[in-house]
């Protein structure tokens, strides 16, 4: 049998549809009426982070009629993750893929979209251009920075002192960002605040970022909030040095239950909604959803007991004004070593921020 | 089962009696049908060569075997032996050749586990006091708290029979007791055991193929030849000529090269050696000594008194600190192009250990003077096999090495065969220099004729020869010049004519403790 | 007080509160692995052990309510993996470092598979003891809020020497690892002894991971061991096979982990990947500068596979 | 001649030239290792309530059911081959080396550091893919055999020490792709410069399998040719198999022992050159996948032998190939099939105790 099949089709033979149609249940006629959406996860489904929040969107879609899930986790950004896009395409008949984490977008997606031009692609940050990527790929992003914002604003009135912690894995864009809109966040409710950073250096590393929170407490922060894949550790930590926290990714509302302010949260499941409405409607996937507490892609966790009255007040005021547009970013800005960095307002979503390359002056910290 | 697996332990010099015992290892007939009587506080030798079914027989007495066929009794009670452990709670007990002494552990903690009785948890006040007190009434003895590791040989055999005599064991089987002492030290040890025999604490049954010692210790004595009984009786009525009949049985022996007289030039010269075991201690101390073409040299020395370490310096295994080695003038380094320039050939001691590659071929293991050469080895370093078989071949014949194929792993060849292979990889071309040692080490006495055989062609063909043995017999029958070696020292150097074992003796143990 | 705001005095207590904290499953692993290691066996997977052993005690803490049970059944999974791989071991021709790191993948493997439900959920944790009250710098007393797992693992490692040295089955243990036929000889079962000796040492290690669930960090999910378990057997020829130096050893790395976060939290921030790599560069320097002494190499058991 | 032969060589009588038997008794006896691993894993999947006969219809179907499959696992498999032959190499002459993975990540980040350069001067795609290579494989090479130079010379236990300089090499990696190396344009996921689609290794014709699964085998064969045919391998397998022979034939043990160290760094640099050349075309985090370890396993289980290393690492590939099929299918975790390689390598292993036990694959004349 096998050898059979391998003569015939013989190594050569890549094209999508037929392998899939030789080899499997999933029908050619179904999978054309119906949207398969492929998901891939750099980590655990239920990491308590960045992949459950995908995963958790990912299960309210699962229900809708006509769209069937398929999901892998635990795919590193490696050829692996080419192989297992692949995969679903071709023994399962995914006709839209989603990655969902950064490394997998450039080279694996991009070669991939080129090669199944029938099928769409979409990634989940912002790095599409339609002049240098193929159409049939593109990309999505929640610009979680605003809901770091309304933390900062929260944090900047229920911290005594002023002095907020930061515990990140690596200084890339996305986290400097929110690190960055911590600090204004707080700056816009208490000029004096500063934010004290601590790079651990990967995405989980759960001793470390105990020490680091650690660390921070015992320097005098008396906030905690994180950017690592798994915030549990840190919000855990900071409850337990009995100072207040800042939630990220997911809601860690209950697990401190005295220090919690708020948190800023994904809702990825407006975008995979909007995909799968389009798809019902017959109408072409947008090539880029990005977005904000504007239409409804971030929010923040409801505000626990470390949240005093008018941080409250206040950080209820900074989200209406998102809601807005408001601007996070008004230059003149200066980076933590003196130099003007931002001169003028930039609108939230402005593509220049998605490079972002420094810390702003009051953060207490180093890229390198 | 009406006998009593383990009795207790007689408080007195037991007799043993083992008959009809037989041992079948798949078609090999280790013992058949073998008697030994051990007269209780008698010392008894049980005399054989390699393979004659000697320790197969202690190893069923011991409980390592069972035997298929034949009873032990002690004291006239049947005993089931079914692992060391009965042994020792029946009062028999064994020194091994290969030392059972834990090398990291202290004299002390080796004699406290080996007890069957050891307390669970050890006062150490209390037990250092008691092996003191036992100390003392010992005849010789050892440092308690000393590694065994940094224990003497000699120390090491003593410790081995203290730990014996410390668990009560009134029943002492010795494996070649006297292979790692000075004959004084042999002397001493084996004297003082045969007094406590005659006085009836204890009952001595010693392996040994060693006629001297069954003349001069043993009342008693059995000899084995191919898992056989060959004759039993009292030590004095047996003369060597007979032991030796019995022993080896009717077998033609190859006749011993004839000796030329030494005439020639001095080929090896070690000048001012010096070496430091890795623990910084030192191994031996300004080592001079000349080898002249057709001329064997032998060192003679209790081991660890250095000899092994000369031997490692020479075959490149152990750095020296100090020192030069000559040959015909010219410095000489251990290393593989100086070997193959000044033809320096090796036998070093258990050749599978020191020698060969136990998982490697026969075939290969004779190739290792050559695989890198012409016709083996071609351009580039590609080896072709057909010529590495050939000469493989060839030598396994003009050899006699008992192998199933070139092929064959050499780890499952015997002891005799793989020396025999590893004599053709070493003497079968032009040797300018020959280093040896113990080359005859737990071999039987046919290898051991034919090996000394070889030597003694290769100094005859012009080699010099250095020969270093623990076995002064050996050194004796082939050495030209001996030289002593004693706490790294070599402090006399005599022609074997002009000297004698006692002499000999007398500065082995010259430094000695 | 002017001290305790100096930057070292920052760096000198988090190192000490790092040396505490962290140093604790090192320590249980190292000492596990070292009882397994002078029986002559080699255990890699005691990775495995300590990752599974994070998971079987929070879920036991979970579910039962009681931290301290959680411990107990980490233990018994470390059990249940030490028996498997002391037995596979006996086999002759099996090699005992292949097998470890076949374990560490099935250990962790279960680990994950049956620890998914138990990422999110909060179980009651292990409790600590204030001992730093008397100095009254918050700081110290900070570092020195220990968990009671810490003494219990500086105790075992104690003991363990003690055992080695004072005791039957300590002295059997050393024979067996230092030369099988000697302990042959004496009519001891090499291969049980082996086999128990590494279940216990899987014991050990288990432990050592519920101490990273139940105490610090304090949760239970797939990246929370970070190949510690993998480093701690390393540890153990760092210590040369003596428990009271596999506690140094292990304090030595704890502190040294404390490095990176520390110097950023007072401000030294450039070069954080190499502060974070202290620990594994410390330990390969010293052991480059001490390993030709002259003890190393008498010190490790005869038998072992991987210093043969 | 069995008659005439002493007691003792009768007992020696061993292995007769005939090679049929053993060759048989490997084939047989991994199969039964297979099945049993396969039937133990069955009982873990019934316990769970899933069916084993679906699971191992889709481990078929997903690593060899169809061109498209068995392609995802080779590609998976390529390498597999490098690194474990990067352990079978210094482990025939004793060597313990567990730190491939950290000799793949320098070889990487050299290979990737000397392209930025050359490719901007545009230097011609074959003479830059060589010049990678070989600063991959000589990067390599110095980082283990680095650790062959303090085992030789300070005497530090090699296991040890590899894989402390795994980790330490992560670190580097990190320094230099998120400081002194970073491409500005790699925001989120600090990179070098990627090489470019043009310097890029292509994939076998017709195929989409890189050409790093050519150079593994052909270093398996190369190798091993290396190993039983000329006399530095003689040299190395008799300086492995008794140290104390070779010094004693004059062979310079101490330089083999740090040479076949610096092989295997080269052989994992090599593994490295290709992830950047033909995988990522870049040097980034994502090259510590953990390759460098699992090569230890595939080693083991192919008992060293450059050979074996190849059949084997395919079945690793198709084990890895199939666990995102088994995923999707089955709803299983990830982890489920990391249990299933946990239980196939135990079996294997376990199973090295039955070559010897069964008279039936002796030779004639062999009645041990």
């Amino acid at each position: 049998m096998v050898r059979t099949r391998f003569s015939r089709r013989s190594l050569l033979q890549t094209s999508a549809a037929g392998v899939a149609a030789a080899a499997l249940p999933f029908g050619r006629a179904r999978a054309q009426a119906d949207l398969v959406i492929g998901a891939v996860y750099v980590g655990s489904k239920v990491d308590f982070g960045w992949n459950q929040a995908h995963a958790v969107a990912m299960d309210v879609i699962r229900n809708v009629p006509g769209v069937t899930v398929l999901e892998e986790e635990n795919v590193p950004e490696t050829d692996a993750v080419a192989q297992s896009m692949e995969s679903m395409i071709q023994l399962d008949g995914a006709n839209v893929i989603l990655g969902t984490s950064f490394g997998y977008f450039d080279p694996f997606m991009i070669d991939l979209a080129n090669r199944f031009p029938d099928v769409q692609f979409r990634h989940a940050a912002p790095l599409w251009d339609a002049a240098r990527h193929p159409a049939n790929l593109g990309s999505y992003f929640c610009y979680l920075n605003q809901a770091h914002y309304v933390n900062g604003v929260a944090a900047g009135l229920s911290s005594p002192t002023g002095r907020i912690g930061f515990v990140a894995a690596k200084p890339i864009p996305t986290v400097l960002s929110n690190i960055n809109s911590v600090l204004l966040g707080a700056r816009s409710v208490n000029p004096e605040a500063t934010v004290q950073l601590i790079f651990t250096g990967d995405w989980s590393l759960p001793v470390r970022e105990a020490e680091a929170a650690n660390a921070l407490v015992d320097a005098g922060c008396d906030v905690l909030t994180c950017h690592v894949d798994g915030p549990r550790v840190v919000i855990e930590t900071a409850e337990r040095r009995g100072v207040r926290s800042c939630g990220h990714n997911a809601s860690q509302y209950e697990l401190a239950p005295n220090g919690f302010i708020t948190g800023a949260e994904y809702k990825w499941e407006t975008i995979y909604r909007l995909y799968a409405d389009a798809f019902a409607a017959g109408e072409a996937l947008p090539n880029v959803v990005v977005g904000g507490y504007h239409n409804d892609m971030v929010q923040n966790t409801p505000y626990g007991a470390g949240a005093t009255e008018a941080a409250r007040q206040a950080a209820d005021e900074a989200i209406a004004a998102l809601r807005n547009n408001e601007p996070i970013y008004v230059g003149p800005l200066y980076d933590n070593r003196g130099n003007l960095v931002i001169d003028r307002p930039m609108d939230n979503l402005d593509p220049e921020l998605d490079g972002m390359n420094f810390l702003l002056d009051g953060v207490i910290g180093s890229i390198t | 089962m009406n006998a009593s697996p383990a009795p207790l332990a007689p408080t007195r010099a037991p007799s043993l009696h083992a008959t009809g015992m037989r041992k079948v290892f798949g078609e090999l007939v280790a013992l058949d049908d073998v008697e030994l009587h051990v007269r209780a506080g008698t010392v008894h030798a049980l005399l054989g060569e390699n393979g004659a079914g000697k320790s197969t027989l202690v190893k069923c007495i011991m409980g390592f075997y069972r035997q298929d066929a034949g009873t032990v009794r002690l004291d006239g009670e049947e005993v089931h032996v079914r692992s060391p452990k009965d042994a020792q709670a029946a009062g028999i007990g064994m020194v091994y050749q290969h030392f059972t002494l834990v090398p990291s552990l202290t004299a002390a903690e080796n004699l406290v586990v080996a007890r069957a009785d050891a307390p669970a948890i050890i006062d150490w006040g209390k037990e250092r006091a008691k092996l003191q007190a036992f100390m003392a009434r010992m005849p010789f003895r050892v440092p308690l708290d000393v590694p065994v590791a940094d224990l003497s040989a000699g120390e090491k055999q003593k410790l081995e029979i203290l730990k014996l005599l410390a668990l009560d064991q009134r029943f002492l089987i010795l494996d070649e007791p006297t292979s790692v002492l000075t004959p004084d030290e042999a002397d001493e040890v084996l004297g003082l055991l045969g007094r406590m025999a005659h006085e009836g604490q204890i009952t001595v049954l010693m392996i040994t193929h060693k006629f001297r010692e069954v003349s001069a210790y043993a009342d008693d004595v059995t000899v084995l030849r191919r898992g056989a009984l060959a004759g039993s009786g009292p030590a004095l009525s047996l003369g060597v000529e007979r032991l030796s009949r019995l022993m080896i049985g009717e077998t033609t022996l190859r006749a011993r090269a004839e000796r030329r007289p030494v005439d020639g030039d001095t080929v090896l010269e070690l000048a001012g050696l010096f070496a430091h075991h890795p623990d910084g201690s030192e191994a031996f101390h300004g080592i001079n000594l000349k080898v002249r073409e057709g001329e064997i040299v032998g060192i003679a020395g209790v081991s660890g008194n250095g000899q092994s370490a000369l031997v490692e310096a020479l075959a490149g295994q152990r750095p020296l600190s100090d020192g030069r080695i000559f040959i015909r003038g010219e410095p000489f380094e251990p290393k593989r192009d100086a070997y193959h320039r000044f033809k320096v050939f090796g036998l070093p001691e258990e050749p599978l250990k020191n020698a060969a590659v136990p998982r490697m071929s026969v075939a290969e293991n004779i190739a290792f003077r050559s695989f890198d050469r012409p016709p083996i080895s071609g351009a580039g370093g590609w080896m072709s096999l057909r010529p590495l078989r050939q000469r493989a071949q060839e030598l396994i014949e003009r050899y006699r090495v008992k192998t199933p194929s070139p092929d064959t792993p050499i780890e499952h060849l015997s002891g005799g065969n793989v020396q025999r292979a590893i004599l053709a990889r070493e003497l079968s071309g032009d040797v300018d220099v020959l280093v040896v040692a113990n080359p005859c080490f737990g071999l039987d006495f046919a290898s051991v004729a034919e090996i000394r055989a070889q030597i003694m062609d290769a100094r005859n063909r012009g080699a010099a020869v250095l020969l270093v043995s623990e076995d002064l017999d050996e050194i004796l029958e082939l050495a030209d010049r001996v030289a002593v070696m004693s706490e790294g020292r070599i402090d006399y150097v005599a022609p074997i004519g002009e000297t004698d074992r006692t002499t000999i003796g007398k500065h082995m143990a010259a430094h000695g403790p | 007080m002017d001290l305790t705001d100096s930057a070292l005095f920052t760096v000198l207590v988090a190192m000490l509160g790092g040396a505490i904290r962290v140093s604790t499953p090192f320590l249980f692993v190292a000492v596990g692995e070292c009882l397994t290691e002078k029986s002559g066996r080699i255990n890699l997977g005691l990775e495995g052990n300590l990752v599974l052993g994070a998971m079987v005690a929070y879920a036991t803490s979970f579910h039962t309510g009681e931290p301290w049970l959680g411990v107990l059944a980490a233990g018994v999974s470390g059990i249940f993996l030490g028996l498997i791989h002391g037995t596979l071991c006996s086999l002759p021709r099996v090699n005992d470092i292949a097998v470890g790191i076949a374990m560490m993948a099935f250990g962790t493997g279960l680990a994950f598979y049956f620890g998914r439900p138990y990422i999110q959920p909060p179980a009651p944790l292990l409790p600590s003891i204030p001992l730093g009250n008397w100095t009254g710098i918050p700081s110290l007393q900070r570092a020195l809020e220990i968990n009671p797992l810490f003494f219990v693992g500086i105790a075992v490692a104690l003991l363990m020497s003690w055992f080695f040295r004072s005791t039957r089955w300590g002295l059997i243990v050393r024979t067996t690892g230092d030369s099988a036929p000697a302990a042959k000889a004496m009519g001891v079962n090499v291969d049980l002894v082996r086999i128990l000796a590494t279940a216990s040492g899987g014991f050990l290690a288990g432990v050592g991971g519920s101490f990273l669930s139940l105490y610090y960090p304090g949760s239970w999910n797939e990246g929370l061991s970070s190949g510690q378990g993998l480093m701690a057997v390393a540890l153990v020829i760092f210590a040369r096979w003596d428990p009271i130096r596999c506690i140094w050893a292990a304090f030595l790395f704890g502190a040294a982990g404390a490095i990176g976060p520390a110097f950023q939290a007072i401000g030294i921030t450039q070069g954080f990947y190499f502060f974070n790599a202290a620990p594994y560069i410390l330990t390969l320097f010293i052991l480059a500068s001490s390993a030709r002494s002259r003890s190393s190499a008498r010190e490790a058991p005869g038998e072992l596979s991987i210093v043969k | 001649m069995l008659g005439t032969a002493p007691p003792g060589v009768a007992m020696a009588k061993a292995k007769a030239p005939l090679r049929l038997g053993p060759a048989v008794e490997v084939v047989v006896i991994v199969t039964g290792a297979l099945l049993t691993a396969a039937a133990i894993f069955s009982l873990f999947l019934l316990a769970i309530g899933h069916s084993p006969v679906r699971f191992f219809e889709l481990v078929y179907i997903g690593g060899f059911g169809s061109s498209f499959s068995f392609q995802n696992t080779l590609r998976r498999a390529a390498p597999l081959i490098l690194t474990g032959l990067a352990f079978a190499i210094p482990a025939r002459i004793g060597l313990t080396m567990i730190g491939a993975e950290g000799a793949l990540v320098i070889g990487a980040l050299a290979a990737a550091a000397l392209a930025v350069p050359i490719v901007t001067q545009g230097w011609p795609v074959a003479l830059t893919l060589t010049a990678m290579a070989l600063a991959a494989v000589f990067a390599g090479g110095l980082w283990t055999g680095f650790a062959g130079w303090l085992r030789h010379s300070r005497g530090v236990n090699e296991t040890i020490s590899t894989l402390l300089l795994a980790y330490i090499a992560t670190a580097v990696l990190f320094f230099f792709v998120e400081g002194p190396l970073r491409d500005p344009g790699s925001a989120n996921r600090p990179s070098t410069m990627p090489i470019g689609r043009d310097y890029m290794i292509g994939t076998l014709p017709g195929t989409n399998v890189h050409w790093g699964l050519v150079a593994g085998i052909l270093c398996c064969i190369v190798l091993w040719l290396v190993m039983s045919r000329t006399t530095f391998g003689f040299a190395v397998r008799l300086s492995g198999g008794n140290p104390r022979a070779a010094l004693a034939q004059g062979l310079p043990v101490g330089k083999l022992v740090v040479l076949c160290a610096a092989i295997a760094g080269g052989l994992a640099g090599l593994a490295g050159f290709f992830e950047v050349a033909a995988v990522h075309g870049q040097a980034n985090a994502a090259l510590v996948a953990g390759y460098g370890f699992t090569g230890i396993l595939v080693a083991f289980l192919a008992r060293q032998n450059p050979l074996a290393i190849i059949p084997v690492a395919i079945l690793f590939g198709a084990l890895a190939a199939s666990g995102g099929l088994i995923q999707r299918r089955m709803g299983l975790p990830d982890a489920s099939v990391l249990v299933l390689q946990g239980t196939i390598f135990v079996t294997l292993l376990a199973a090295e105790t039955l070559y010897g036990r069964f008279k039936i694959f002796r030779p004639r004349g062999d009645e041990r």
